[in-house]
């Protein structure tokens, strides 16, 4: 398979400063692997856009421990202590976007779509600094695209073309992501002959993925197992 | 304690009509399918499903099958699943049926407030705003008074607020009140208060019965 | 099914003057048999927005024989030489938009979305009148949101929920269509139990469909026979 | 004539590269797939596919399996349908590698026009502007002069334009050329015409090898 890279050859990928998409939320449909590559490597100043930032320890939380984190962007990080702590401190900036602002955003990066009009946040903080504009007597404020220097995402399975499919609700964030990057890296838990994956059920088409690394983790009892 | 919350939960789960697509927030709204009865309501998780059934057995136990509290679920028959930018388009778009949500702060109103504390660190908002904006009916579901013993039913919010459009309804242990643009209306008193009593313990002005 | 009407009452469902969002591509995933229903009516004043009109005398150009429509707003009309003759007869308006933008204009009328810049069109006359705006560096215009009244889908299946698939490239425009208007109707060519379709097929969950019309024509050879 | 269409398809074949993703027009642009020899493309139809394979027989064909043309296709091994709007993310958001289109006039730094006559009924843009902002790079396939005979590649345009972006190449039966920020680059002779001959049916300057 063309798009295949060995997990080591990953961060090769990557340059300090640059703004990663990840899939995910909470630890579910998380490229739990490139996350290792990640927070094992020297890279710094590194920006994520993910919805949150897993959880202590665990899945993206993993770089908050190695401080290659500069700016998170995302809808909640209250329920990781560690990112509150690293934001007290001032060694993390976090930038705060509702999640169906974050996902449309994200969309639109990977949709030729500069900005658009949302109803939500309208008349709260988050809306601060933010056009606001009417549209047939309803109120919208301004949101815009957010693209990535590099998007992670976490498929189930991969066609050896790069046709990706998610597990259930590990769905996510995922199928967005992959649009919305210069580069594109999905993590998979198993790769299967092109043809295997039905037209009808491929959520992602293989001309968004650059590259595709096998999980190290292997799933049992509904959880991947030393990640 | 608990027997509040599921006093409060089984009073909204009479305001839910068969059929109706609906979305829990979490806390006391996350108890409400216990006590549908025969009613059958489809359950919205904005992580991107729509048909979402009670918790697994430990051996059925997916973690890439999840609620939004990011807790294992099951799928009820019928179930569908989107991506999170499809899952906003039905909650933004106005095609959830209804929210019930935790609050901080309510006004009279009915202006919410859900997601932040003055002075605080705010660094959560999740898919709030997102349900305050778009759901076509939103119910809080809240204990009466903060931890602090202050009343979240207030004049005007000191919380920052969640959005400008306004809940219909809010459920306590004490009482059930209706928001109009006239401000708060209580409609039912739940515990063995009387209104009056009720009044000392709200902080907002409402109206009952013929006043 | 409690979503099942028949389809001599969906009629009632149309007053004159609505905007009826019409799913297909062609005649592929065309709600044929509610089309007859409007064009057997004395409906009037209708406004479509759907891709194109069908063909002559087909699908949507049935709708040109009978005079019911006032209007019609899609990418693409030319090849209906019944449509440009009804606007060069100043009998029907037109007004073009192009494809993505025309999906992506529904999408955002069924997502709480007031409007959004595109690329597309930049520097043309489509874009005459529209507001430009750049965004790092590149020039977008400002789509607004397209809503409809009624939205009329046509579906491979539904089960007794309401939940849609649709047969390949007959998906088209129905998705987004079905999320855009105040009431949605979806012809369907077979109903099935609940639980007959799985979760990952489903493309229109049954949250945004109102009523089910079974088909009245019958696929053989590829083609609707009779339609 | 059709020999000169085919003439015009082969050579943008050429330009192809394998594992490509193409859109591909009307008219030329739909002969490609026969000259592509041993290189595997993947061809994108707006209407909602990529992996579009060659016409069904007869007894294969399915009115909801068509390419944008609106002809009966078939689905090549790995092929994935969409709706609509994800197709147009695809396009317009610049995953599509390569589109190769028609154009009714081009001007000499590639600019584009091909949904529009003046004074003419302007009643269909489809997908063009679409492909014409979002593509990775852009092929214009078509005759060298228009059938009034007036040639197709301009100094300035006077048929509406398809938008701002330009093509990056323009293949006729006669010549190849390149379009850069100077101007038109002529870069291969197909026929037997000099480059003399080619600049008199020409309506844009064009520079050739060191001159």
């Amino acid at each position: 398979m063309e798009k295949l890279i060995d997990r080591s050859d990953f961060l090769k990928l990557i340059d300090n400063g640059d703004t990663l998409l990840v899939g995910g939320f909470g630890l579910s449909g998380t490229p739990l692997t490139l996350i290792d590559e990640l927070a094992a490597s020297d890279k710094k100043d590194l920006t994520v856009v993910s919805n949150n930032l897993g959880e202590e320890g665990r899945g993206l939380g993993k770089l908050l421990l190695t401080g290659c984190l500069k700016k998170a962007k995302g809808s909640y990080f209250t329920t990781n202590r560690d990112a509150v702590q690293a934001w007290s401190d001032g060694k993390l900036e976090i930038e705060l976007v509702p999640q169906g602002t974050l996902a449309e955003a994200i969309r639109c990066g990977g949709a030729g779509i500069g900005g658009f009009y949302t109803k939500t946040a309208v008349g709260t903080k988050v809306a601060e600094g933010k056009e606001e504009r009417e549209f047939d007597g309803e109120t919208y404020i301004l949101e815009k695209a957010i693209k990535g220097d590099v998007s992670l995402v976490k498929a189930l399975k991969a066609d050896t073309l790069g046709n990706l499919v998610y597990d259930h609700t590990g769905r996510n964030f995922n199928k967005v992501i992959a649009t919305a990057g210069k580069i594109v890296i999905a993590e998979v838990d198993e790769i299967v002959e092109v043809g295997e994956l039905e037209p009808l059920e491929i959520v992602t088409p293989h001309v968004y993925v650059d590259y595709v690394v096998k999980n190290k983790y292997e799933k049992k009892g509904g959880k991947y197992i030393g990640s | 304690m608990g027997l509040e919350r599921i006093k409060i939960a089984k009073r909204v789960a009479e305001e839910l009509s068969d059929g109706e697509v609906i979305n829990l927030g979490v806390g006391i709204p996350t108890l409400i399918p216990d006590y549908l009865g025969d009613k059958k309501v489809y359950l919205q998780s904005e992580n991107g499903l729509l048909g979402m059934g009670p918790t697994p057995d430990d051996e059925d136990i997916n973690m890439d099958l999840i609620s939004a509290s990011k807790k294992p679920i099951t799928m009820d028959t019928g179930a569908s699943l989107f991506d999170s930018s499809d899952s906003f388009v039905m909650i933004r778009g106005g095609h959830v049926d209804l929210a019930v949500m935790g609050a901080l702060q309510i006004d009279q109103y009915g202006e919410i407030a859900n997601w932040a504390v003055p002075g605080k660190t705010i660094l959560g908002v999740g898919g709030a705003m997102d349900l305050v904006a778009g759901a076509k009916r939103i119910i809080i579901a809240s204990r009466h008074l903060a931890k602090d013993s202050s009343p979240k039913l207030v004049k005007e919010l000191t919380f920052p607020s969640s959005g400008v459009r306004k809940a219909d309804m809010l459920v306590t242990e004490h009482a059930v009140f209706k928001f109009t643009d006239n401000g708060t209306e209580l409609i039912e008193i739940l515990s063995d208060m009387s209104v009056e009593e009720l009044r000392k313990i709200t902080g907002a002005d409402f109206t009952y019965g013929d006043e």
